[in-house]
């Protein structure tokens, strides 16, 4: 498990689900951006958050306060513990020069849950058609995929911990789909 | 009642747990273990239904999912029924009430049974060649009397209370059957260190060695063996265990369903636990174990309660301590019935006669039942049976050479167990969509080759004998192993002891000595197919088997012809002389057995049935009292009644407010897409029927999109935030469609384009601030951005901020209002709002929903995609020409505007229209006609699209799509209402502020 | 041939059932006919029917490459229905609904025709526009169909949830009471005996292999796994395999096949009094007199023959069951199967005429042929009789694909707003 | 349902992460204008609809969002092979001479 990761729960918040062994908790306001490009454009983003942007199809790369997701073969998140999203967004825009390329702030599309516990991932699997065993589905792996009826991004951070984010009137139908899965966890 | 059937020890069943319940409301007692089926036995109950044509009394007839006969309903509570449940399923736990089905008024006494003495006439097919006089009466008089008449158990009638499950699951080795194949093929599969699913139908997992009682196993009893098997694979942590779980399904790539069935077997289920669970399982090879089914004996009376299969005499016996009857005559023509003779002979059950179709019966099994003193009597047949509700006897005969029979006399007896031979279970193999070849030594059609990463072990493919099958088992699973990894091990094959295979086995309808126009021997239980039925189709003409099938409806029942289809294809073959390949086999479809609808639909009920989408001002328009309609998946504010106001009071209200004042409405659900890089304004102008080249930065052009037909899909308004990046406004329902048609054109035709596309749809909370006075009601707020017209003129954009959040300001209006679309990021949507809504309230303003908005850009002429439009409308058809780019070489949908029924004249065209009586509304979606009253099926010449009270106008307004219609501007027309034809005057649809100079001011 | 009535019936059953003879012929093929027609579905065996019957061209032939009916035919969810939009489908569907009335006279065979009523359900203010438009524009036409409240629907229809808590309530609905289900494989064997009794040679487990053209470009016949087989006039009436029958003439269609699925489920006792459907939920449900609930599912997303698809597509359908009837999520699904529908740009059919001379298409039904079957047999019947369209098939013309002036119907109900 | 692997991905995925978007190698006219109305049709609504082999595309909309072309047998529905937009075409006959080996 890295140790530190730029998901961290919020603590304004109380936890959507906790059973003996597994916990939903929300996930702490991020900055967010989508990156569109080439290479030479994830290059310069990387340099500018610290983070080499990841190359490798469905990886992430992790940095102080900062993590790059590939979403696909010209899309990166890239997800910065910062408050200003606007200070974050111009310093990245203006290292990119004149790369062709798009830089969107999409900080507030999303919210994100952390799962985490023994049955995290059997709790996914509920309405998440991704086989999470650690050979398919090992820790840093980032993708979007479907969840029951919801788009989500979902990133394995260790062993235990996934982060799943979901654009934000996606987010209580997801919720309420985990709290309905994990009622069976407490049964006898 | 006492269980006067029950043997004194053995079987599987806890004596020291009675377990009462009761069956058509009287009571019962039984063991913990037992099935609803072991327990009536063991009661000495075998009448337990009705069949569904002739409503004859039938009983159980078998052990296993397979049963066609004993089906009841179970209610835990009132109007929970679950119909045509199968005895041989249905766990008993304390309390359970089990009801018979398709009788009335009782199981012993149906009156329904009448139809039994009709049957000379209802034969296959009859209703096809009658009940068609008088006409009316199909519909009055036959119709519903065969309905009634038909149908088996009764549907529940209030809503399901209970809960089901989804569980997406991968593995390496499925294996579905847990019997002794399916058994040693998850021990080998597992001890190659493979992913293992190991699913069984039944309760326990162990499946035929639950109830062999001859067989050893590395010197153990089979039962002993098959436990530590079982154990074994549960302490493998790589391994999943899923008995009471069925795999219905067989789909395409190794993608297997699964149903469990998790609660329905307890007394007082926890209600945290679903009630069953949808199992998605994507397996990398699949092992097939689902065994094989014993075929009944097609003989005249066969139906009769008592008859049962051999093999269920004997899982009755040695699993649950129930036996069949008490004095027994088997009539076999397979050596594996012999079996159920000796075991039934040590319990003490007096043991007839073996009647045996085969004129020598010998053999290892046949040496047993004759040592143990049974007598056994060769070239015999059973000619017919005796007894109104139970058999209580059954007629023999003697088979001469010459084929004719003779009668040998009756035997009385409680019981008839028979069997005609094993039927391969090859259903979830022909699912997988492999083709099942005709095996002419095994007189069955067994699996061909694998279409998909499957094989199938033990019996269902024709594999017999307990050695075999183990080691066909423990092959099958080191070979799925060995094909997902390569560590798979060479696994030790346990020696059998015992088990040996049976040999024998016959196909249709037996010879008898009966006058063959009075008997009836029954193939179809259910559905009361005779091999008579099978004749008479052929006669007729039916010659393929699914004719056959399906005039006859052999093979159609619950159990899917799962006891019938070999007999029913071996009379056709002999009716047709026709060998049985040449006949064909029906196809064998999903679900293997039944499966709840509730187990399909999951979680999805309610607000997960569909996503509710709801904006971050959603609470507060509920607060407010608003009415919401569902518009694609999000809710949206339609009205906002204040008491005792009525929709046409509030819409009135909020529209006069905007028109006079100030309104606030929440557009936060339109589509947003932020279009960025070098060629954005290229892309733009290539998508869009408008130019997009000249716009400037910081301003706004109105947009149509049409799809390459030419018509129009979506609308919207786009800024051009900065040279190269442009924030882009859809529908709301057309969203996700605008976005992926632009991907579509962007990665396919145009790759070379340097544009991104991203969805902000939810990234931006938009408040539409609308009126003369929204200006001063914002202003306040604003920082950073000249609010003046000079400045910040019609359509134009701004970035600056408002109650110090960052904002992407619009000024804009689809009200024909001076007004401002204020875009925020979401979190901060509602703090903005409620500043933006005290400014409001201060100057009398109000909060408006979907409906004012509809009214405000009707009275203006401006469409709705979707509503204007249909999706077979072109922008000259609305009056939108003139966003059409003339001058453009291309865009999407350019080429068709050319096509000659699109430039045709006659087209229907947007027009304004005004009742000649200001009070009538007319519908949305009225006709109109030139004449009030036209000749039936004289075209309309178009329609209304919309149509309101307008509280400017002071009097209702419409918008019609009508033909020619701009060439009719003053014309009288006619539109239908509910009452009748109105008259209506067409006039321009631009009914306010024609000139425009309220929205620029 | 023995009239079907109930006399006969009986006197049949004195003898035990053994004197009935055969409902068809199994003929060997001639070496010509006047008229061939590929495809012994329904639509195939109507025409064949009506061109005897009506035009007296008795010399046709009825090719099937499996056995008759056993397409679409036999796989439907038998709801008939005329309610249709566009003036061109409500007279095309209209037709249709007027010979169902009295088809089982017409053929001497209970089709079992039950004008039990079909529902179509509104969930959004936008369908309501939608279905009463349909209902004005159907009143002009001579076309039943009526709108309900929700609670009327819900009378008209007892188990159906008519809450307002639903994900998407019922917020009324249209009504064709005249319309309802059949029984659809009596309507094959009811048009297969009626065209053999004029002559019509039904020829099953033939396959059609090549059309052969003259120097004129003209169809001269048909050749099969039999052998060939003249004709001057040739009808392909193939559905979902009209794309590869088409192809041998050398004929490009705007068609694409996709699987459709259906379901049944365990037959209870009457529950459900009529036929359900709704579009925006996607479901459409109706009960048969042997008391299965027959539900039809949506089609894959992709091109396919196999006659099978994704538990998806039925899984989605159930859901929508449930939740219009929350009580039978307690019934069990017993019978889950697939067809190849053709389908066409606008969901409209094509029926007429082709670039080559004598060669004629029915085809594009996609999801909905099964309700057209008698009126559709009876236009071809005339066209390939006359070679020219009845005034009625005369819009559903291959060439308003290059024209442009299409029939959709889809696009006037589908579009969201 | 269908078991797809995407090719910019390198996953296989189940079917329902994607969309399928009809048969491919329909390039869009150059000149729409130029064309006859014959021609539009042609490019606008016929379609081979095999049985065999097709060429067609789909895109992984659920995940990474790309479109991609695949080969798919429509009457097994197996997949022969996928490949990335832009890609040629594989010559059919071929591949369906392959299958057959």
């Amino acid at each position: 498990m890295p140790e530190k990761s730029v998901y961290s729960a919020n603590a304004h918040l109380s936890p959507i689900v906790v059973t003996s062994n597994v916990r939903v908790e929300e996930a702490a306001p991020l900055v967010r951006l989508s990156l569109r490009g080439g290479e030479a454009a994830a290059s310069h983003a990387g340099a500018s958050i610290g983070a080499p942007l990841p190359l490798e199809p469905l990886t992430s790369t992790m940095a102080d306060k900062a993590a790059a997701f590939w979403l696909g073969p010209d899309e990166w998140q890239i997800a910065i513990q910062e408050g200003d999203a606007t200070a974050v967004f111009e310093r990245v825009e203006t290292a990119m020069a004149d790369t062709p390329h798009s830089l969107v702030d999409v900080s507030e599309r999303n919210r994100a849950l952390i799962i985490s516990g023994p049955k995290a991932a059997w709790l996914l699997n509920s309405q998440i058609f991704l086989d999470f065993d650690e050979a398919v589905f090992p820790v840093g792996m980032v993708t979007r995929t479907l969840f029951g009826k919801a788009d989500i991004m979902l990133w394995r951070q260790s062993e235990d911990i996934f982060v799943l984010e979901a654009w934000r009137s996606f987010m209580p139908y997801v919720i309420e789909l985990l709290q309905e899965a994990s009622r069976e966890l407490e049964a006898a | 009642m006492t269980q006067d059937f029950r043997t004194s020890a053995g079987g599987r069943i806890d004596r020291s747990s009675p377990v009462d319940f009761t069956f058509d409301g009287k009571a019962y007692r039984g063991f913990a273990g037992d099935t609803l089926a072991s327990a009536l036995l063991a009661n000495g109950i075998h009448l337990v239904g009705r069949s569904y044509k002739y409503h004859r009394p039938r009983g159980i007839i078998t052990a296993g999912s397979e049963e066609p006969n004993a089906l009841v309903g179970i209610a835990r509570e009132k109007g929970q029924n679950t119909p045509n449940l199968r005895a041989p399923q249905v766990e008993i736990y304390q309390g359970l009430n089990a009801e018979s089905q398709n009788r009335y008024p009782s199981l012993s006494f149906d009156v329904g049974a009448v139809n039994d003495l009709l049957s000379p006439l209802f034969v296959a097919g009859f209703y096809y060649k009658t009940f068609m006089w008088p006409r009316s009466f199909w519909q009055k008089v036959y119709e519903p009397f065969i309905r009634s008449a038909a149908g088996l158990g009764k549907a529940p009638t209030d809503p399901d209370k209970d809960r089901y499950a989804n569980h997406y699951a991968h593995c390496d080795v499925l294996v579905i059957g847990s019997g002794p194949a399916g058994l040693a093929a998850a021990t080998a599969a597992a001890q190659s260190g493979a992913r293992v699913i190991l699913c069984d139908e039944q309760s326990e997992l162990g499946g035929s060695l639950l109830h062999d009682r001859t067989s050893a196993v590395d010197g153990k009893p089979a039962v002993d063996w098959a436990a530590d098997a079982i154990r074994a694979l549960s302490e493998n942590d790589k391994v999943t265990l899923l008995p009471r779980t069925t795999g219905f399904g067989y789909y395409a790539q190794n993608f297997v369903a699964l149903a469990e069935r998790v609660t329905d077997h307890l007394a007082n289920p926890d209600p945290r636990l679903p009630r069953e669970r949808l199992w998605q399982v994507r397996a990398k090879e699949v092992v097939i174990a689902t065994g094989a089914i014993e075929r009944p004996l097609v003989f005249p009376e066969n139906d009769r309660p008592g008859v049962m299969m051999a093999e269920a005499g004997r899982i009755y016996l040695n699993r649950y301590g129930a036996m069949a009857g008490k004095r027994v005559v088997i009539a076999t023509a397979c050596d594996t019935a012999y079996r159920t003779a000796v075991d039934l002979k040590a319990a003490g059950v007096d043991v007839a006669v073996i009647a045996d179709l085969r004129p020598d019966p010998a053999g290892v099994h046949v040496d047993a039942a004759r040592s143990a003193g049974i007598r056994i009597e060769g070239a015999c047949v059973v000619t017919g049976t005796k007894g109104r509700l139970r058999v209580k006897s059954a007629r023999l005969g003697r088979i001469r050479p010459d084929g004719s029979v003779t009668a040998m006399g009756e035997e009385a007896c409680d019981s008839l167990l028979m069997s005609g031979g094993w039927t391969p279970n090859v259903s979830l193999y022909s699912q997988s969509r492999g083709k099942v070849a005709w095996d002419e030594d095994a007189g069955a059609y067994l699996p061909g080759a694998s279409v998909q990463h499957e094989r199938s072990a033990g019996s269902c493919h024709g594999v017999f004998g307990l050695q075999a099958v183990l080691e066909d088992g423990y092959a099958a699973g080191e070979n799925a192993a060995r094909a997902v990894t390569s560590a798979a091990k060479r696994p030790k094959v346990p020696a059998v002891t015992g088990g040996e295979e049976g040999a024998g086995g016959t196909l249709g309808a037996l010879p008898h000595d009966r006058d063959p126009a009075r008997v009836r021997a029954f193939i179809d239980f259910q559905n009361d197919v005779t091999a008579k039925d099978v004749k008479l189709a052929v006669r007729e003409g039916f010659h393929s088997i699914e004719h056959i099938k399906r005039y006859t409806t052999t093979g159609m029942a619950t159990d899917q012809g799962r006891l019938s289809n070999m007999n029913a294809l071996s009379v056709a073959s002999k009716t047709l002389e026709k060998p049985i390949p040449q006949v064909g086999l029906t196809t064998f479809r999903q679900p293997y057995t039944p499966v709840t609808f509730g187990t399909f639909a999951t979680t999805a009920r309610g607000e997960a049935f569909d996503p509710v989408r709801r904006t971050p001002m959603h609470d507060w328009a509920v607060e407010k009292g608003a009415e919401f309609e569902d518009v694609s998946l999000w809710k949206r504010a339609w009205y906002f009644p204040k008491p005792g106001e009525s929709m046409h009071d509030a819409v009135a209200r909020e529209c006069a407010t905007v028109r006079e004042s100030v309104g606030i409405f929440d557009a936060t659900t339109l589509g947003k897409i932020e279009v960025v890089g070098p060629d954005a304004a290229e892309f733009l102008n290539r998508v869009y029927t408008n130019p997009f080249l000249k716009l400037g930065v910081g301003r706004l052009r109105y947009g149509i999109m049409l799809n390459e037909a030419g018509f129009i899909m979506d609308d919207g308004v786009v800024g051009r935030i900065a040279e190269e990046r442009f924030h882009v406004t859809t529908t709301t329902g057309g969203a996700p469609r605008v976005l992926a048609h632009l991907e579509d054109y962007l990665q396919t035709e145009w790759p070379d384009l340097n544009v991104w596309l991203t969805s902000t749809t939810e990234q931006w909370a938009v408040i539409a601030v609308q009126g003369p006075k929204a200006r001063d009601v914002i202003a306040p707020l604003v920082e950073g951005i000249d609010l003046s017209t000079e400045s910040m003129p019609h359509m134009s954009v701004r970035e600056g901020k408002i109650c110090g959040v960052p904002t992407r300001l619009f000024r804009m209006s689809f009200t024909g209002e001076a007004g401002y679309e204020i875009n925020v990021p979401a979190s901060r949507g509602r703090e903005v709002w409620d500043a933006v809504w005290n400014n409001v309230e201060a100057v009398g303003g109000a909060p408006y929903g979907t409906e004012t908005m509809h009214v405000l850009r009707a009275e203006k002429g401006y469409i709705i995609v979707g509503q204007e439009t249909d999706g077979t409308v072109v922008p000259d058809d609305v009056g939108m020409d003139w966003a059409v780019g003339k001058k453009k070489a291309d865009f999407i949908g350019m080429r068709s505007l050319a096509r000659p029924d699109i430039v045709v004249a006659g087209r229907k065209q947007l027009v304004g229209v005004l009742t000649n009586d200001p009070k009538v509304i007319l519908e949305e979606g009225a006709q109109v006609t030139a004449e009030a009253s036209p000749a039936l099926k004289t075209p309309a010449l178009g329609y209304v699209t919309s149509s309101y009270y307008s509280s400017a106008l002071g009097r209702s307004m419409a918008l019609a799509m009508i033909a020619d219609g701009r060439g009719r501007m003053g014309d009288t027309l006619y539109v239908s209402t509910a009452e009748g034809a109105v008259a209506v005057e067409i006039v321009s649809p631009v009914f306010y502020d024609a000139e425009g100079g309220k929205q620029v001011a | 041939m023995s009239r079907f009535n109930f006399w006969e019936l009986a006197k049949n059953a004195l003898s035990a059932h053994e004197n009935w003879g055969r409902q068809w012929r199994a003929p060997e093929p001639k070496a010509e006919y006047d008229v061939v027609i590929i495809g012994a579905g329904g639509h195939g065996l109507a025409t064949a029917y009506y061109l005897a019957k009506e035009h007296g061209v008795t010399n046709v032939a009825v090719l099937e490459k499996g056995w008759l009916g056993g397409g679409n035919t036999g796989r439907n969810t038998t709801i008939v229905r005329s309610n249709y939009l566009w003036e061109e489908s409500e007279g095309l569907y209209d037709h249709a609904m007027d010979l169902w009335q009295d088809l089982s006279q017409e053929l001497n065979y209970n089709i079992m025709y039950s004008a039990r009523g079909v529902m179509m359900l509104a969930h959004t203010i936008h369908d309501i526009q939608v279905f009463k438009r349909h209902v004005y524009a159907n009143r002009l036409a001579g076309v039943q169909n009526e709108w309900l409240t929700a609670e009327e629907a819900k009378e008209y229809c007892p188990p159906l949830n008519i809450s307002k808590n639903m994900r998407y309530p019922v917020l009324g609905a249209a009504l064709q009471r005249k319309a309802g289900v059949a029984r659809h494989d009596a309507v094959a064997w009811g048009y297969a005996r009626g065209a053999d009794k004029y002559g019509v040679d039904i020829i099953q487990n033939c396959a059609v292999t090549g059309i052969r053209r003259g120097a004129d470009g003209a169809v001269e016949g048909v050749e099969t796994s039999r052998g060939l087989i003249r004709a001057k006039r040739v009808g392909v009436v193939a559905a979902g395999h009209t794309t590869t029958v088409m192809d041998m003439a050398g004929v490009r269609m705007p068609l694409e096949s996709y699987p459709l699925q259906a379901l049944v489920s365990e037959p209870v006792k009457p529950c459900f009094p009529c036929v359900v459907m709704s579009n925006t939920i996607h479901a459409y449900m109706s009960q048969s007199d042997k008391g299965e609930l027959v539900i039809g599912a949506g089609t894959d997303q992709y091109i396919s023959y196999s006659q099978t698809g994704g538990l998806q597509i039925p899984a989605h359908t159930i859901e929508a069951i449930c939740e219009l009837f929350p009580m039978f999520r307690r019934m069990r699904m017993l019978r889950n199967w697939g067809g190849t529908v053709d389908v066409t740009p606008d969901r409209s059919p094509i029926i007429g005429k082709t670039p080559v001379p004598g060669l004629f298409v029915n085809c594009g039904w996609g999801t909905g042929g099964f309700k057209a079957t008698p009126g559709s047999g009876h236009v071809f019947a005339h066209t390939l009789a006359r070679g020219e369209p009845h005034p009625i098939n005369a819009p559903f013309t291959l060439d308003r694909f290059r024209t442009g002036r299409l029939i959709d119907e889809a696009a006037a109900a589908a579009v969201a707003h | 349902m269908l078991l797809i692997t995407c090719p910019y991905c390198g996953v296989e995925r189940p079917e329902i992460e994607f969309r399928y978007a009809g048969e491919a190698h329909i390039a869009r006219p150059a000149e729409p204008s130029k064309l006859t109305d014959e021609e539009w049709a042609e490019y606008l609504y016929m379609r081979t609809n095999p049985k065999g082999l097709l060429a067609e595309r789909w895109r992984h909309a659920h995940g990474c969002g790309r479109f991609f072309n695949a080969i798919r047998d429509t009457v097994s529905d197996r997949f022969v092979t996928i490949y990335k937009m832009g890609e040629a075409k594989p010559d059919l006959e071929r591949l369906v001479v392959e299958a057959a080996q």
